[in-house]
């Protein structure tokens, strides 16, 4: 169903960028533990700042978990353990299945969203990951209709103009084919300069 | 004429040195005038390389061990081949000169203003252009031995010529190699690979592909041609630039694996996983000498950058060709480079595996030349294909003689066998039918 | 890290000012009436000597100063510093904001630098009391205002500003562009719209037959462009029409045309003229309020055109983009090559086109 | 659906898996003998690769090769493509049999060396694997007392026959263990008759558990958690047991890596378009029998 | 060589699996090396003919310990000649089955790694083979034609 949605997040050679440590060493056991952290405050309050690398790495394991809480629901086993394995504050399991279930039942996937913010040290990048549909006002501000800016005037007349041009380069064809009858150019541009002449 | 004047120049210059008295200073420019009115126009004139280096007349620098001999043209100088009949007056009229020309005109030339390159026949000193292709994977093929080997996929995805440069232009461009592009008479030209959105690029690397009408591309890599195999800007390259059975150099660069230690680089030793090794796992260990040398020596194998290199893999036959996605299989695992990363190939240069007798397409494969469209696959003969019938091996009369020999033999073993089969595994009764 | 964020800000704070500063203290406005008259010497004790030197340059020079002393009487004749309420209503609570600001002397300009960095940075117009407004038009009562910039929803006015300050721009090149034996008559340019996708200004020169080469495009360009990099205010001044006619007294079709441009305006006598750099022109405006605010430019083409009576006028076409908007290249160049068509707006003036 | 209730399981640990893994291959088989032997319209009956397509379940266990590896980086489409033509045609002149590991087996190849060019081996399959052209089986036997084992490639074109003689499944997927096991356990009589499968019925599950020889083994075969092997942990080596402990501690971890897990297996989708091609090669064979009726 | 135990399509291609490697693994790595798989010095060897002195060396569970290979690897494969230690004795024998797994697909290897051994003329000491030995030992030639007439099967 939603597998294909999630590869544009996955590069294809695996991250292994969150490392923890207990002791010297850092160990699968300390990632998978330092993930789970990262979850819970992800999923506590929708919406964290963290390392970008930090940040794309838990997407990516929030995506998939929520993928398959939406599609196993609460009374499956498996799903149910693994929602509680990713949840340290256990609240946070029943906010899973009533809140966000119902949530992303509607959205389609990915279900969360990155920011990058603008720092000045360009060496640490942070950003901003968040849960779709959180109370928070919108990180991005809304989307404007950009009709009207000078850009988009100009090429949409470039098109007209240039839709004008290919119709008569068809027309002109077909003519030439049943008889070769030239219109005068110039009767048409005059047309053009015969228009009211407007001074400031 | 240039030449029928040389020779006049030598016979001059060999009867000045016996007497200079001979020639009227009035009548004949004195021998120092001659001289230098014939290197300036005509002695020194190269077809191939135009007015250029010292005058012969002056004697050249005297090198230890080589002298050069005065007038006696070097060997590397091209004779001008002119008929000798042009030294007459050939007294045309003039129309008859233009319908000369006239026919000259209908015969040979095209009649627009900027005619494509001619046609010209293959010699085995002709380059021709290469192709930028993809490497997409390895896979197993069989021969029709039944023997496995391992094919390299190459996509060539999307070739065109970008712009071609004849030697002349490609002299310009390079100083260095201007004597020999202009004397080999080598060009180059720009081929790309794989069309992408204009809007995301520069308009300076737009402007590149301009003249050719081409799609800019992602890849762009220059090949250096012969003038004979030039193509026009906008020509399409496609798989079957190349045929099947002939051999091709393959260049790309190695995987890159970064930084590496000694023991993944260079394959070293590195040190006792135990017996009191601290630290010294995956070290070197010394890497020179103590006072005598006092310095490490040049080219000491050392931890660094791994992979990432150019590499050639020369002579690679091609096995198999998939006109339809423009796919070549060549022969081996071993051209350089991960899935997906851009390999080139181009004609090989090992003189035995030359197409000497049969000519390559020149100066590429023109679809609309074929009789016949090409067929989607095209095998080697020694490939096995996979709609065919499975391999059986003939039974020849050794084998008859050996079966007739083994059956005695096994006649006279069988009692004995038998009975340890069956003592050794009581529960494989059954066992033994022949394999 | 926070240390050298403030610092930063502080720099740009600093360097702002220092903009701002440089603007008020122009050397322009600087000019004293006495320097004024200096310059125009030929005005007053019109010496022969003098008249048969004149040039584009001379006459530029001499209209500049004129300039400058009326906005220096201008600003002296405000006596009493009144205060007026500007209401600021900006896209949130937090953002609005009144100011107490100088009748008469501030501008919008002023009243963006006590609301906003990026404000003062990007507002190409302002909208007083629903109106649009210069921004370096002093203000004269208590209102409302708003800034308009080239990213909104809809930006219509602020584009046509734009557009406007194109033809003023092309008209700074032509008056530049050429040797001191070719004499420069800006001809009054048209009302223009957006949809002939050039901005234009008509140009006579006693230029007989001259189409430009790519090269000399460029050329022309880059004057243009040299004007943009420095950032220069466009300024607004409301004079009456006998100055005008002092100032324009060399051009023949401004001679002809301020009677009529004066008699249109709300008071019968006035006419607006706009400066920038050294380059005085008229128009009704509003202009956007710097240079600093285009980005892509191009002045793609010159055509020349007949007119009935006098000489040879030429047609300056040009393409720009607000510094706002980027755009990629493959579409400008699209943008560019239709700029280069002619642009056949308003041609009654000009009777016939002569080179199609 | 079979996937989810796979899927879902296999999440629980590597236990429940197996058991899942058992039901799933009878299930798998049911489908596939249905789709290879009966009509075409019986597909409507089995379960789908996943909702709303056309290609069932089964496919993943009768057509292991046709799955591409799932390693991303040396992926390549096109190459995925042009493979599996090559395997459809092959197809068209070799069959290749439904079969699992634990099968017993017997393959024909023609080999020069052998004085009537011909040679066949039977034995049980003890692993399918590779992908691709690359796909190989291996089937072990003991003859006269010496276990053999030989590796096939099942495209390779000197192969002439592949029989199944006894169609089964073992507990588990690599059999390597018969090695270390009593030799009559890989015993196979070479002239062993076709035991014939009947149509819709399940693939049996052999569910023999071997006991081991004593020690010295050929690979610690305690360390992997095969199902279908007992030994006494008492009997292991000094310092084994211990190791055995350790190595299962972080079993724990990684059943909840639901990322390593995602990298291992290859996206329905893909599936999907990776089975269409033999699906369509199915259809049509059934479409020429029935034709031939 | 230490590598985990889980396979890469890599290691699947570079060499034939001689190592099971089931779905759910254990991370912890552990050596898999096949090092001591190969036929080489001090490698110890199954002789399977019934000649008197490796029935006699069988039976007293002392394995031919091999001390060179006649190649230039040094490593041996089917069909090399060795010299092995064989009850105090000095002794050449033909490799006629390894363990290792074989590059070539159809070529068997066996539980064992077995010899046959000849004497100083070439000729085999025993009269008969007991195991099954590859066919593809039939391709080769030389003095190992001797010991495949006293074989008595062939896979």
């Amino acid at each position: 169903m939603s597998y294909d949605k999630i590869r544009t997040l996955v590069p294809p050679k695996a991250w292994k960028h969150i490392k923890a440590t207990w002791g010297t060493v850092p160990t699968y056991a300390m990632r998978l533990e330092k993930i789970r952290q990262m979850m819970t405050g992800l999923f506590r309050y929708e919406r964290i700042e963290c390392h970008d690398k930090y940040g794309l790495e838990i997407q990516q394991y929030t995506e998939l978990l929520l993928q398959e809480a939406i599609k196993y629901g609460p009374r499956h086993k498996p799903t149910m353990e693994t929602v509680d394995f990713y949840m340290i504050e256990k609240d946070l399991v029943h906010k899973t299945f009533k809140l966000f279930v119902p949530r992303f039942a509607r959205f389609e996937p990915p279900y969360t969203k990155i920011h990058f913010i603008p720092t000045q040290n360009r060496e640490i990048k942070r950003v901003l990951l968040e849960l779709k549909g959180n109370p928070f006002p919108p990180v991005e501000p809304r989307p404007l209709d950009r009709k009207g800016s000078l850009v988009n005037i100009l090429l949409a007349e470039a098109k007209r103009d240039y839709v004008r041009q290919k119709v008569k380069a068809e027309s002109a064809k077909e003519e030439s084919r049943d008889a070769p009858v030239e219109e005068p150019v110039e009767a048409t541009q005059a047309k053009e300069t015969t228009e009211a002449i407007k001074e400031e | 004429m240039a030449f029928a004047l040389r020779l006049l120049y030598g016979a001059l210059r060999a009867q000045t040195a016996r007497s200079t008295t001979v020639f009227d200073a009035e009548i004949t420019p004195s021998f120092l005038q001659l001289d230098r009115i014939f290197s300036i126009s005509l002695i020194n004139y190269q077809p191939d390389r135009g007015l250029r280096g010292r005058v012969p007349s002056m004697p050249p620098p005297r090198t230890k061990y080589k002298r050069r001999r005065g007038n006696v043209p070097h060997h590397r100088w091209i004779k001008p081949e002119l008929d000798h009949t042009l030294m007459v007056q050939e007294r045309l009229t003039e129309d008859n000169a233009q319908f000369l020309q006239q026919v000259i005109k209908d015969t040979y030339l095209s009649p627009l203003k900027e005619p494509p390159p001619e046609r010209q026949p293959w010699t085995p000193w002709t380059k021709r252009a290469g192709l930028l292709c993809k490497k997409i994977g390895v896979v197993p093929q069989w021969t029709t031995s039944g023997r496995r080997i391992l094919t390299t996929l190459c996509q060539v995805v999307d070739n065109h010529v970008v712009s071609s440069s004849t030697s002349e232009e490609f002299a310009r461009q390079f100083r260095g190699d201007r004597y020999k592009a202009k004397e080999k008479k080598i060009g180059c030209m720009v081929v790309g690979a794989e069309s992408i959105d204009p809007t995301n690029l520069t308009d300076e690397y737009c402007q590149l592909f301009e003249a050719s009408g081409v799609q800019p591309k992602r890849k762009l890599t220059k090949f250096v041609v012969s003038d004979s195999a030039l193509l026009q800007p906008g020509t399409r390259l496609r798989a079957t630039h190349f045929r099947v059975g002939d051999y091709v150099d393959v260049g790309g660069r190695t995987i890159d694996y970064g930084f590496q230690g000694v023991m993944k680089r260079w394959g070293f030793k590195g040190g006792p996983a135990s017996h009191g090794a601290t630290k010294f796992h995956r070290r070197p260990g010394s890497i020179g000498h103590s006072v005598h040398k006092s310095r490490v020596m040049r080219g000491k194998k050392m931890p660094g950058h791994m992979g990432n290199q150019w590499r050639i893999q020369r002579g690679l036959k091609i096995l198999r060709m998939n006109t339809k996605y423009d796919v070549i299989y060549l022969r081996g695992p071993t051209p350089p480079g991960l899935t997906s990363s851009w390999i080139y190939l181009w004609d090989t240069i090992l003189p035995r595996r030359k197409a000497y007798t049969n000519p390559p397409p020149m100066p590429t494969h023109y679809p609309e030349d074929d009789k016949e469209p090409q067929p989607e696959e095209i095998f080697a003969p020694e490939l096995f294909r996979m709609d065919q019938p499975t391999i059986v091996y003939e039974i020849t009369e050794e084998d008859l003689k050996q079966q007739r020999t083994g059956a005695k033999t096994a006649l006279k073993a069988a009692p004995k066998t038998a009975a340890k089969s069956a003592a050794a595994a009581p529960k494989a009764g059954k066992a033994g039918g022949k394999a | 890290m926070m240390l050298s964020r403030y610092r930063k800000l502080e720099l740009i704070c600093r360097k702002f000012s220092k903009n701002h500063v440089r603007f008020l203290s122009q050397p322009n406005l600087a000019v004293s009436a006495d320097n004024a008259s200096s310059t125009l010497g030929h005005e007053t004790s019109s010496d022969s000597s003098t008249k048969a030197a004149i040039t584009n340059d001379t006459i530029r020079a001499r209209r500049n100063a004129l300039f400058s002393a009326e906005k220096t009487r201008q600003i002296e004749s405000v006596r009493r510093i009144e205060k007026i309420e500007v209401v600021y209503r900006g896209q949130n609570e937090a953002e609005s904001c009144t100011l107490m600001m100088n009748k008469h002397l501030s501008t919008p300009y002023d009243c963006t630098l006590h609301i906003k960095q990026m404000i003062a940075r990007r507002s190409a117009l302002a909208v007083v009391d629903g109106k649009p407004w210069d921004m370096h038009r002093p203000l004269n009562a208590s209102c409302d205002i708003q800034f308009l910039h080239f990213l909104e929803e809809n930006p219509y006015e602020a584009n046509m500003a734009f557009w406007r300050t194109g033809s003023l721009l092309l008209s700074y090149v032509a008056d530049r562009a050429f040797r001191d034996d070719f004499f420069v008559q800006v001809h009054s340019w048209p009302y223009q719209e957006l949809q002939p996708g050039s901005f234009l200004c008509d140009v006579g020169i006693n230029l007989p037959e001259w189409t430009p080469r790519e090269e000399e495009l460029r050329a022309m360009t880059l004057i243009m462009t040299r004007l943009i990099a420095k950032k220069l205010p466009i300024e607004r001044l409301e004079v009456s029409a006998d100055l005008a006619l002092k100032m324009f007294e060399d051009n023949q079709f401004k001679k002809a045309q301020i009677p009529s441009i004066a008699e249109k305006s709300a008071s019968k006598e006035r006419v607006t003229l706009y400066r920038v750099d050294d380059h005085v022109e008229i128009s009704n405006g509003p202009m956007i309020a710097n240079t600093g605010l285009f980005g892509r430019h191009q002045l793609t083409a010159v055509h020349p055109v007949n007119y009935h009576g006098v000489g040879q006028l030429y047609r300056f076409q040009g393409v720009a983009l607000p510094a706002q908007q980027p755009l990629n290249y493959f579409a400008w160049n699209i943008l560019q090559n239709r700029g280069r068509q002619f642009n056949s707006s308003s041609l009654s003036i000009v009777t016939d086109r002569k080179t199609p | 659906m079979a996937l989810s209730r796979k899927f879902a399981l296999r999440m629980a640990g590597v236990d429940i898996t197996r058991i899942t893994a058992r039901k799933e291959s009878i299930l798998a088989s049911k489908a596939a003998k249905t789709v290879l032997q009966k009509d075409i319209k019986d597909i409507e009956k089995i379960p789908p690769l996943r909702p709303g397509s056309e290609i069932p379940a089964s496919y993943k266990y009768i057509y292991p090769e046709f799955l591409a590896s799932t390693d991303m980086v040396r992926r390549n489409t096109l190459c995925e493509k042009l493979v599996r033509l090559d395997m459809l045609k092959r197809r068209t002149v070799l069959s290749i049999p439904e079969f699992y590991p634990g099968s017993i087996m017997a393959v024909t190849i023609s080999d020069p060396n052998a004085p009537n060019k011909l040679s066949r081996f039977v034995g049980i399959c003890i692993c399918r694997g590779g992908n691709g052209l690359n796909a190989f089986i291996i089937l072990r036997n003991v003859v006269d007392g010496l276990g053999v084992e030989i590796m096939y490639n099942l495209y390779n074109p000197t192969v002439r026959e592949i029989q199944v003689l006894r169609l089964e499944r073992r507990l588990d997927d690599q059999l390597f263990y018969l090695r270390d096991c009593a030799p009559e356990h890989s015993t196979v009589p070479f002239d062993l008759d076709v035991t014939p499968h009947p149509t819709g019925v399940a693939v049996p599950l052999n569910e023999t558990v071997l006991k081991l020889n004593p020690h010295p083994w050929k690979t610690r075969w305690e360390l992997y958690h095969f199902r279908g092997i007992t030994f006494d942990p008492k009997e292991l080596p000094l310092g084994r047991a211990k190791q055995l402990e350790k190595a299962l501690q972080p079993h724990e971890w990684v059943k909840f890596d639901i990322m390593k897990k995602y990298r291992n297996q290859i996206v329905l989708e893909d599936q999907e378009e990776m089975f269409k091609d033999i699906y369509q090669f199915n259809n049509a064979r059934l479409e020429k029998r029935r034709s031939r009726r | 060589m230490i590598s985990r135990v889980q396979p890469t399509f890599s290691s699947l291609l570079r060499s034939y699996p001689s190592v099971p490697f089931p779905p759910a693994l254990p991370a912890r790595t552990f050596s898999t090396t096949e090092g001591r798989l190969l036929i080489r010095h001090q490698t110890r060897m199954r002789v399977v003919d019934n000649s008197a002195i490796g029935q006699q060396c069988m039976a007293a569970g002392k394995w031919a310990k091999v001390f060179h290979v006649y190649n230039k690897r040094r490593v041996g494969t089917l069909g090399d000649k060795v010299m092995v230690a064989i009850m105090g004795q000095k002794k050449r024998g033909y490799i006629v089955g390894v363990v290792r797994r074989q590059m070539v697909p159809g070529v068997p290897t066996v539980d064992t790694n077995n010899l046959v051994l000849i004497d100083e003329s070439g000729a085999p000491l025993g009269t008969r083979i007991n195991v099954p030995i590859p066919m593809m030992l039939r391709s080769k030639k030389g003095d190992i034609a001797k010991i495949l007439s006293i074989a008595t099967r062939f896979v």
